[in-house]
C-alpha cells in the first residue's frame, strides 16, 4: 500500500484534513437529528405503559451510551499518546474530554427528568444512574488534571495516566454499584420488558447516529483550536490562510 | 564512557538547545557553561533521565540510558540545586539513607569519616535543622565521599560553600578523576583541578 | 560495598518514613483527630436514636476514614518533592515501583492503621454489636491499604501543582467507591445475617489487584510529574 | 392532531420539553464555545505575527 497514513498524523496535514470534513459530519448531524425527532415524536407510538413520557428515551439512552463510549476512546486516544508519544493523539483525548462531560451530564438530566414520572423521584439510586454520576466524575477529574498543570506536555501524560487508571475502574466500579444496588433494593423498578416497537428503535439509531456525528464535529473543532494554541511558534501555522488573511 | 549525539531539549514549547554533541571519557572533567535559562540544568537533568529529549540520544557504554534504566543510574549521582537532606534527621542518618537509595549499606564509621573530612566535626549528630547553608551543603557533598560511581553529574556544587570548601570540592574531583572517574558539572564560580584541564561547553 | 537487595531497599524507605512520621508527630495526630471528630459529628447532625444511629454506623466511619486518609495523602511525596529527596528517588538503581511500594506502606501504617485501631471506640459510641465491630475492622485492614494505594497515584499525579490537595480529593474519591461500598456491605451483611465471606474475599481481591498495579502506575505518575 | 395537544403531550411536557430543550441549550452553548475558542485562537496568532513584524 502506498498511502502514507502517518502523513495524517502530523498536525499540519490532520489540520487542513479535518477542516474539509467539519462541514460534512456537522450537516449530516443536523439532518439525522431532524429526522430522528421526526420519527420519533410523529412516527412512533405513544408506549402503553409510559405513555408521552417514554419520548425521553431518545435523548436519554443516545447520550448515555455515547458518554461511556467517549470516555473509552479518550482514554484510548490518551493512552496511544502516552505510550507512542504522539501529540496528535493526546490533543484530540483533551478535545473530546469537554464533550463528554457534557453527554454525562445531559444523560443524568435526562434520567432525573425521566425518573420523576415513572418512579416518583428525581433521583434514585438506581446502579445506572449512579454509575453515570461517578463517569461525570471521572470526567471532571480529567479536565480539572489538565487545567492545573501548565505544561501541556505533562498534562497530557498526567491525564492519560489518569484516564487509563479511570477505565480500568469504570467496571468495578460498576459492577460494585449494582451488586450493592441489588443488596440494598431488593426490586429496582425497571422498564417495562416489551420489545420495542420498530419506529421506537429507528428513532433511538437515528438519534444515536446524529448524536454521535454531533461529538465527532464539536471534538474536531475543538481540536483544531488545540492544534493552534499548542503550535503557535511554528511556521506552518503562521503561513495558514486564517492567520494571514 | 558518555555520548552525547544531536541531543535537543524543550522546556514547555520553548527549545532550549538543539544539535548538542559531546563524549566525555575516563578521566575527564566537563564545565557546562551559559547565560540563566540557557538549559543548564535541564541538559543535566535529561542526562539523569529526568526529562525526554526532544531529539538525539544518550549512551552510557554505548547503550541508550533508556534501555539501561537501573543498570545507569547504579553507575551514576546526581546532585542537584536541592540537597536532598532532610530537617528532621541528623547528618549520619541522612547519609545512612541516602547511601541506602543509592543501592548500598555503609557503616556508620565511614559515613563519619566523611563528614569530619567534609569539616563537620562534632555536628554529625545535629539535627540538619540547626546547620548552616554551607553546612547542609557539605553533608549533601559528603555523598560524593563513600560512592563508587564513576559517573559525577553535580549541578551547582559550590553553591554557599566557603573558601575551604572550594578547595576541598576541587580535592575530591582531582581525587576522582585521578581514579578514572568523569564529572560534568556547571557552577559560576571557577573551579580549578590541578592538573586537568577543564573542558567546557557552552550552551547559548 | 554491599548492594541493597530489593527487600533491603523496601524495609530501608518503610524505617526511614516512620522515622520521619515519629519526628512530625503532630501531623500523624493531626488526622487521628480528624477521623474521631468527623464520625462523633454524625450523631449531633442525625439525632442519638441507637437504632438509626447503629444502622448507619459502619458507613459513616468510612466514610470518615475515606476523608480522612485523603487528608494526609497530600504529605506522602510532597516533603520529598520540595527538599530533593525525590529526585534522588528516582536514581534509585534497584526498582521505583518497589520504593513507591516502601512508602505506601509507611503511610498506611502511619494514617491507616491509627484509624482502624480507632474505629473499635467509635463503634461503641454508635452501639455496635461486637460481631458488627469484628467485621468493621477486617474491613477496614484490607480497606485502608487500597485507599493508600490509589491515593498514591493521586498523589503522585497533583505532586507540586497549585490547589493539589482538593484536586487530588476530585481525583481518588471516585476510584475508592468500590471500597467504601465492599467495606460498609460486609458490616450490614453481618448485621442482617447473610454470609459475609464474598464482601471480605472481594475486598481482599481488590487489594491484590491494587497491589499489583499501583506501585508501577504511581511510579510512572511520578516520573511524569518530575520532567 | 393539534399543536396544543402535542406540546402538552399528555401531561409530561415538563419531562419531554425539560430534556429537550436542555439538550438543545447544551448543543448549542457548546458550539458557541468551540467556536469562539476557534477565533480566540487565530485572533491571537495574529497578534504573535504583527509582533513579530515590528521588531
Amino acid at each position: 500500500m502506498a498511502i502514507n497514513w502517518f502523513k495524517y498524523a502530523a498536525p499540519s496535514s490532520f489540520y487542513g484534513l479535518i477542516g474539509k470534513m467539519i462541514p460534512w459530519f456537522a450537516w449530516s448531524s443536523g439532518i439525522l437529528f431532524i429526522i430522528g425527532l421526526y420519527i420519533g415524536f410523529f412516527v412512533a407510538p405513544t408506549d402503553v405503559q409510559q405513555g408521552e413520557a417514554y419520548r425521553i428515551m431518545f435523548i436519554h439512552v443516545p447520550t448515555s451510551i455515547l458518554s461511556m463510549f467517549v470516555y473509552l476512546v479518550m482514554a484510548g486516544y490518551a493512552a496511544m499518546g502516552l505510550i507512542f508519544n504522539t501529540r496528535l493523539s493526546s490533543m484530540m483525548a483533551s478535545a473530546l474530554a469537554p464533550t463528554g462531560a457534557l453527554l454525562a451530564f445531559l444523560s443524568l438530566w435526562t434520567g432525573a427528568l425521566w425518573g420523576k414520572p415513572m418512579w416518583g423521584a428525581w433521583w434514585v439510586w438506581d446502579a445506572r444512574l449512579t454509575s453515570e454520576l461517578v463517569l461525570l466524575f471521572l470526567y471532571l477529574g480529567f479536565i480539572a488534571l489538565q487545567a492545573a498543570i501548565d505544561d501541556p506536555r505533562r498534562a497530557d501524560r498526567a491525564s492519560a495516566l489518569l484516564a487509563i487508571v479511570g477505565s480500568v475502574n469504570v467496571p468495578i466500579i460498576y459492577f460494585s454499584v449494582k451488586w450493592w444496588n441489588t443488596l440494598h433494593q431488593g426490586s429496582t423498578v425497571k422498564f417495562s420488558g416489551t420489545s420495542m416497537h420498530v419506529a421506537m428503535q429507528q428513532a433511538m439509531y437515528t438519534m444515536l447516529l446524529a448524536c454521535w456525528l454531533y461529538v465527532i464535529a464539536v471534538s474536531l473543532i475543538r481540536v483544531r483550536s488545540i492544534i493552534l494554541e499548542r503550535e503557535r511558534n511554528t511556521q506552518w501555522v503562521t503561513d495558514l490562510p486564517e492567520v494571514t488573511k | 564512557m558518555l555520548e552525547i549525539s544531536n541531543l535537543a531539549c524543550s522546556r514547555g514549547d520553548h527549545l532550549l538547545f538543539s544539535e548538542l554533541s559531546f563524549t566525555l571519557a575516563a578521566g575527564e572533567l566537563l564545565q557546562v557553561e551559559g547565560v540563566n535559562g540557557s538549559g543548564k540544568t535541564s541538559l543535566l537533568r535529561t542526562l539523569c533521565g529526568f526529562m525526554m529529549p526532544a531529539a538525539g540520544e544518550i549512551r552510557w557504554r554505548n547503550q541508550n540510558i533508556r534501555e539501561l534504566d537501573e543498570a545507569y543510574y547504579a553507575e551514576m549521582i546526581y546532585l542537584g540545586h536541592l540537597n536532598a537532606i532532610k530537617d528532621e534527621l541528623n547528618a549520619v542518618e541522612n547519609l545512612r539513607i541516602n547511601a541506602g537509595l543509592a543501592g548500598c549499606a555503609v557503616e556508620e564509621k565511614k559515613i563519619i569519616a566523611a563528614l569530619r573530612r567534609m569539616g563537620l566535626r562534632g555536628r554529625e549528630t545535629l539535627p540538619v535543622k540547626v546547620l548552616s547553608q554551607g553546612q547542609r551543603r557539605r553533608v549533601a557533598l559528603a555523598r560524593l565521599l563513600f560512592s563508587n560511581a564513576p559517573l559525577w553529574i553535580l549541578d551547582e556544587p559550590l553553591t554557599a560553600l566557603d573558601v575551604s570548601a572550594v578547595g576541598l570540592m576541587q580535592e575530591l574531583i582531582g581525587e576522582h578523576l585521578a581514579h578514572q572517574g568523569m564529572v560534568i558539572y556547571t557552577t559560576h564560580q571557577p573551579l580549578e583541578v590541578a592538573g586537568i584541564t577543564t573542558r567546557r561547553l557552552s550552551l547559548s | 560495598m554491599n548492594r541493597l537487595s530489593l527487600f533491603g531497599l523496601l524495609g530501608l524507605v518503610i524505617r526511614r518514613d516512620l522515622i520521619l512520621a515519629m519526628r512530625r508527630r503532630a501531623d500523624v495526630l493531626t488526622t487521628l483527630i480528624f477521623f474521631v471528630m468527623v464520625v462523633s459529628l454524625f450523631p449531633l447532625g442525625v439525632g442519638p436514636e441507637p437504632d438509626m444511629l447503629r444502622k448507619m454506623a459502619a458507613g459513616v466511619v468510612w466514610v470518615a476514614a475515606l476523608l480522612a486518609s485523603m487528608l494526609s495523602l497530600g504529605r506522602m511525596f510532597s516533603a520529598d518533592y520540595l527538599d530533593g529527596t525525590l529526585e534522588q528517588m528516582m536514581l534509585v538503581p534497584q526498582s521505583l515501583s518497589m520504593l513507591v511500594l516502601g512508602k505506601i506502606v509507611a503511610h498506611w501504617m502511619v494514617s491507616g492503621l491509627p484509624l482502624v485501631l480507632m474505629a473499635p471506640v467509635l463503634g461503641l459510641q454508635f452501639d455496635m454489636s461486637a460481631q458488627a465491630l469484628w467485621i468493621l475492622i477486617a474491613g477496614l485492614l484490607l480497606g485502608t491499604p487500597i485507599l493508600s494505594m490509589v491515593g498514591a497515584v493521586g498523589a503522585a499525579l497533583t505532586l507540586g501543582l497549585r490547589g493539589g490537595g482538593v484536586l487530588v480529593s476530585l481525583l481518588v474519591l471516585p476510584l475508592c467507591i468500590p471500597v467504601l461500598i465492599f467495606g460498609t456491605g460486609a458490616v450490614d451483611a453481618a448485621i442482617t445475617g447473610m454470609s459475609v465471606a464474598s464482601h471480605l474475599l472481594l475486598l481482599s481481591a481488590l487489594l491484590l489487584l491494587a497491589l499489583v498495579f499501583t506501585p508501577w502506575v504511581t511510579a510512572q505518575a511520578l516520573r511524569i510529574s518530575m520532567e | 392532531m393539534n399543536w396544543g395537544e402535542f406540546f402538552a403531550m399528555n401531561g409530561y411536557a415538563l419531562y419531554v420539553w425539560g430534556s429537550y430543550g436542555m439538550a438543545l441549550l447544551i448543543f448549542i452553548i457548546e458550539i458557541i464555545l468551540v467556536r469562539h475558542r476557534k477565533k480566540l485562537a487565530v485572533q491571537q496568532l495574529r497578534l504573535l505575527r504583527d509582533a513579530g513584524k515590528e521588531e
